[in-house]
């Protein structure tokens, strides 16, 4: 290995580099699947052509072509908030990476409050969608910038509330610290609170993540692309497909985290140790992958007042009835089953 | 009756189970064959009727502008101009054509609704299966007339009538006309439309000409003359390519079905040309404008002994009363002869006129008004000078398609007298605005006509 | 690091907001300019904090039940808005005279 | 690089961005450019706070301030009234207003400065307080305060409740619930 002395701010700027790299690149990987898995599911093939094999390269010819598509700002339109919209969805976006561990020690930035920031950081894509809506100057593009904030907060409060219940678990806000207090087997323990506040997590990061069946947002019968309407090229890209597909990996990511032992392995067998455990963080968030994915394509559209009422009548109500059951758990369950 | 309470119980007792039950359907298709067709490489058999684009059998057209005017896009663009054909005989009537000058279909517009191929009462619009046209240039893709009827070739045949449907030529082959077809039948049939149209063609196939000889067209249109006027037999699925017909034989280069009330029609007044069937069902077309009931029961009843199932002969026998009933009501009023259409028969058209064509069989119970465009239609033909007593007795006679077209009162007929006379373009301003004023128009109407006859008269010139 | 450095951008910020509070007639906008004085006294109350850190953490207690206030006022108010919108379809308050007799 | 002179560059950077934003917020006549530019100035008191080693504060003020509470002011300004363009939304007092606010930043900056004039701060990170001590300082010393901030919230978001509520008796029986 080759020694280079770097202070600490250029350690940072590197990890900013891979960071910026790598996350477009799962990205593209997660998007081809994205297009594959759904194809296959609905009894398609999918892209074809592209890259020869499967239409490996079918993304990357969409960057391509979205990249030599024209920018187009209505011209009723508020230029700089236009502007500005998709970096401040996409930012966000990326700035939640940075603390997710994928192995014990391959993580961007080891931070004491890890889930905090997490949960904080990616709360700021939504005025990203207030903005692009607004400043479009079109109403369907202010329907799905509203409808999209509405949802938005509803489903960041079952969110926070079920990592709360796995940090309270934990006994720590530290991302690490989460994984290593998780044992086998993950989320079926304690009995029943784990597994339902996984549940409700998932339900809630896919109604975040504004796919369907929670798409009501950028419901595209009704209101074409919702917030991002009047986009076009590059910045449609960073403001719809790139967030989208890249939350999609995060929030897999964060459940994997959370509830599924992020990259503890699978079964607690001697062997499997050595197994380095980027492997099974990887593996388990393509799995978190393909359910989100699975669930794309099996369930309809829920209608705007489901959809909230889904959040505020059962998400979150659970969710403050699992607090109090993890509390319950972590104050007066015998030693021998913790 | 479904039990509300009992039903959501069930659903609160599910809950969450129809998810799964969801989720298990999609992934059992997972991992099912997939279905899909990859198409530039392998190719969909595609049905026989499908809408891929439109053809145009060029031929056929008659510029009647139905299609144009039915098409719910606007995506039809007709030009034509009129030429005016020498008389056939000596001292005959000059007459007149459309010739169709652009025939385009826009497919940027176009929504396959079909409107137009049914409209068509002349067969000159077909669907091709061909769909595979599209172009990088959207203006590409307006079809001009020779693309259009490139795709001819492509039409496939009509499907196999219906067991027990009437033979197409049937009730033709009956007539004694029938037997002049023959060398028409024998005659090769060029296109690929041709053979396939006419399932039944042994009796009739007709040949179509090239579709590429317009050249040739001035001749086949003299040959077509005598074509029935009034029927231009929708139902004929093939191209009543006149082409080789003889002028004797007028019905049967088509082989076209001609109903009981068609046949009635003719046997009322076939006109100078028409050939009338030996079948003679009777013209029983006066009584039968005296009551619609004894009409349907009437037309019933010769639809059956004739052989037709009972479906088709209800069908007629309904149709034949309800327009026994509106030409009761209608009374003995003339049709529309005299309204300006495009090509009006007076003009001497040499096809039969599409504005008269669905009006023909239509008064069948009142001998009245069928007279009328038969008549008229045939009046322009160079025969015209042996209808014309029949046409005096109709309302249209106020209009004698004579030769002589300063006393004709139609607007239009003022054109006829271009091609024949020798007047420059000026005498003809001169005197159709004398005519015009003598029939009391008003100046601006007059001033037009005889503008409008003076460029006529220009063009014919050059 | 000189602790007047952050007291008097505190101060600065507070101002503004007591001029946004003063200067502005739109409902919403005087509650923006609430939100940048809360966020003075914010920076007021962890500057303290820091310096005082013997003293344990209170700054930093206080300015989070600072936020958590802020979040319900903005809560109540906006709803006082949203309703004054629906009866007046105006939220200048130099129009709400609804007290006055 | 002294961590002392980065950490004044970083303050003087933040504290520009946060003071020109403020003012764009009481001066803009636009109010959703308002809304944004309390972005900017929320973003920057997080970063303000990271530098006063209350880590904590600053996500909750990201989490609360940014993510919900500016959400919800663009959430009532879209609601009420927001049109793209300028409009007027000040009123007729801006001078005195202008001149009450110098007035008071003089006097207290006077007054900040002649006080604590010498005064440094440590912000060196080992005698940063941990989270847990926050969470162990609410949880004991604090827990009153802390239960009356929760039932204060539990009113506000009734009172927000029933305040917007829409009086309409038929729109209570919902179909099909």
């Amino acid at each position: 290995m080759f020694e280079l002395n770097l202070s600490d701010w250029q350690i940072l700027l590197v990890k900013l580099g891979l960071v910026l790299a790598i996350v477009p690149a799962i990205t593209l990987v997660a998007g081809y699947a994205e297009h594959k898995v759904m194809a296959h599911l609905q009894h398609r093939l999918g892209p074809m052509y592209p890259g020869g094999f499967h239409g490996w390269a079918t993304l990357l010819a969409d960057g391509l072509k979205f990249i030599y598509k024209e920018d187009i700002i209505p011209a009723a339109a508020d230029r700089k908030v236009f502007s500005l919209a998709p970096l401040a969805i996409f930012v966000p976006t990326v700035l939640t990476v940075l603390v997710l561990p994928l192995d014990e020690t391959l993580v961007v930035e080891e931070l004491d409050l890890g889930l905090f920031y997490l949960l904080a950081v990616s709360s700021i894509s939504t005025i990203g969608m207030l903005m692009a809506g607004w400043s479009s100057s079109n109403k369907y593009a202010l329907i799905g910038a509203l409808r999209a904030a509405a949802q938005l907060i509803a489903y960041e409060l079952p969110i926070v509330l079920s990592a709360a219940v796995a940090a309270m678990l934990a006994g720590t806000l530290s991302l690490n610290g989460i994984v290593e207090a998780q044992e086998w087997p993950f989320v079926l323990w304690p009995p029943g609170i784990g597994l339902i506040a996984f549940l409700v997590f998932f339900g809630a990061g896919v109604a975040e993540l504004t796919r369907p069946p929670f798409d009501m947002p950028v419901a595209e019968s009704e209101i074409i692309t919702g917030a991002f309407t009047e986009y076009s090229g590059m910045r449609f890209i960073f403001s719809t497909f790139f967030p989208e597909v890249a939350n999609m990996v995060i929030i897999s990511g964060v459940a994997t985290t959370l509830f599924l032992g992020g990259y503890q392995p699978i079964v607690p067998l001697g062997f499997l140790d050595a197994v380095p455990g980027l492997v099974w963080f990887t593996l388990k968030t393509a799995f978190m992958v393909f359910m989100l994915l699975w669930i794309r394509p099996t369930f309809p559209r829920l209608r705007e007042d489901q959809l909230q009422k889904f959040a505020w009548k059962f998400l979150i109500p659970t969710s403050l009835v699992l607090i109090l059951a993890a509390g319950a758990w972590v104050l007066y369950a015998p030693e021998g089953l913790k | 009756m479904l039990d509300e309470r009992k039903l959501s119980a069930a659903r609160k007792r599910t809950y969450g189970i129809g998810l799964l039950k969801g989720m298990a359907v999609t992934l059992k298709h997972l991992f099912k064959h997939n279905t899909v067709i990859e198409y530039p490489d392998e190719k969909q058999d595609l049905g026989p009727r499908t809408r891929g684009v439109i053809a145009l059998k060029e031929e056929n057209c008659t510029v009647c502008m139905l299609c144009a005017r039915e098409c719910p896009d606007w995506c039809i663009y007709i030009d034509s101009h009129k030429e005016t054909l020498p008389p056939k005989r000596e001292g005959g009537r000059p007459r007149k054509r459309n010739v169709l000058d652009r025939f385009a279909i826009d497919y940027a517009l176009c929504m396959y609704c079909g409107i137009c191929v049914e409209v068509c009462p002349y067969d000159a619009l077909f669907w091709s299966r061909e769909f595979e046209y599209a172009e990088y240039d959207i203006r590409q893709l307006t079809h001009e007339k020779e693309k259009l009827s490139d795709w001819m070739a492509t039409v496939l045949p009509p499907p196999a009538l219906e067991a027990g449907a009437e033979q197409p030529g049937q009730p033709v082959a009956a007539t004694p006309a029938a037997a002049a077809p023959a060398p028409t039948a024998v005659a090769p049939a060029p296109t690929a439309v041709a053979p396939a149209v006419q399932p039944a063609g042994a009796t009739t196939p007709t040949p179509a000409p090239s579709m590429s000889a317009p050249a040739e067209t001035t001749e086949a249109d003299k040959a077509r003359l005598p074509a029935p006027p009034a029927h231009p037999a929708p139902r004929a699925t093939t191209d009543p390519e006149a082409a080789g017909r003889s002028p004797e034989v007028p019905t049967t280069g088509q082989e076209t079905v001609l109903s009981d009330q068609e046949k009635a029609v003719y046997q009322e007044d076939p006109g100078p040309n028409v050939d009338v069937p030996a079948e003679q069902p009777q013209p029983v077309a006066l009584e039968r404008s005296e009551d619609a009931e004894a009409v349907y029961q009437q037309v019933l009843k010769e639809q059956l002994d004739k052989g037709s199932s009972a479906q088709v002969a209800e069908a007629r026998a309904r149709v034949a009363r309800a327009k026994a009933e509106r030409g009761i009501k209608r009374g003995p009023t003339p049709l529309t002869v005299d309204k300006p259409v495009p090509s009006a028969p007076t003009k001497g058209a040499p096809r039969p006129e599409p504005s008269g064509a669905p009006e023909a069989k239509a008064p069948q119970p009142d001998p009245g008004p069928v007279a009328a465009p038969a008549e008229a239609g045939a009046a322009g033909s160079d025969e015209a000078e042996t209808s014309a007593p029949a046409a005096a007795k109709e309302p249209a006679a106020e209009e004698p398609p004579s030769a002589e077209p300063v006393s004709t009162p139609d607007p239009q007929a003022a054109a006829p007298a271009v091609g024949g006379s020798d007047e420059t373009p000026d005498q003809v301003f001169e005197r159709v605005l004398q005519e015009e004023k003598a029939k009391g128009s008003s100046d601006a109407v007059a001033q037009g006509r005889a503008k409008a006859a003076r460029v006529k008269a220009e063009r014919a010139q050059k | 690091m000189p602790i007047a450095y952050f007291l008097v951008l505190s101060s600065l910020l507070f101002c503004i907001g007591v001029y946004g509070v003063l200067a502005r007639q739109n409902a919403v906008l005087i509650l923006l300019s609430i939100e940048l004085m809360l966020n003075a006294v914010n920076i007021n109350l962890l500057a303290f904090s820091a310096h005082l850190a013997e003293a344990g953490v209170p700054g930093q207690i206080f300015a989070l039940f600072v936020i958590a206030v802020a979040a319900a006022e903005v809560g109540v108010g906006l709803a006082i808005v949203i309703l004054i919108f629906r009866n007046r379809q105006n939220v200048d308050v130099d129009e709400m005279s609804l007290m006055k007799w | 690089m002294n961590a002392d002179v980065v950490r004044e560059v970083f303050f003087w950077g933040v504290g520009a961005i946060m003071v020109i934003a403020a003012l764009r917020v009481v001066t803009t006549q636009n109010v959703v450019h308002a809304a944004l530019y309390l972005v900017g100035t929320l973003m920057g008191a997080a970063a303000l706070y990271v530098l006063l080693l209350a880590e904590f504060v600053a996500w909750a003020q990201v989490l609360i301030y940014v993510g919900a509470v500016v959400v919800l002011m663009l959430f009532g300004l879209m609601l009420t009234r927001a049109p793209i363009g300028k409009a007027n939304y000040d009123n007729s007092q801006r001078p005195l207003a202008a001149v009450v606010a110098a007035v008071l930043f003089g006097v207290m900056s006077w007054i900040l400065i002649d006080a604590f004039s010498g005064t440094e701060l440590e912000l060196a990170g080992e005698n940063a307080p941990r989270t847990q001590d926050i969470g162990a300082v609410i949880f004991s010393s604090y827990v009153w305060p802390f239960e009356i901030v929760s039932v204060l919230l539990l009113a506000a978001l009734i009172g927000a409740v029933m305040i917007a509520r829409r009086d309409e008796p038929e729109a209570d029986k919902e179909v099909g619930s």
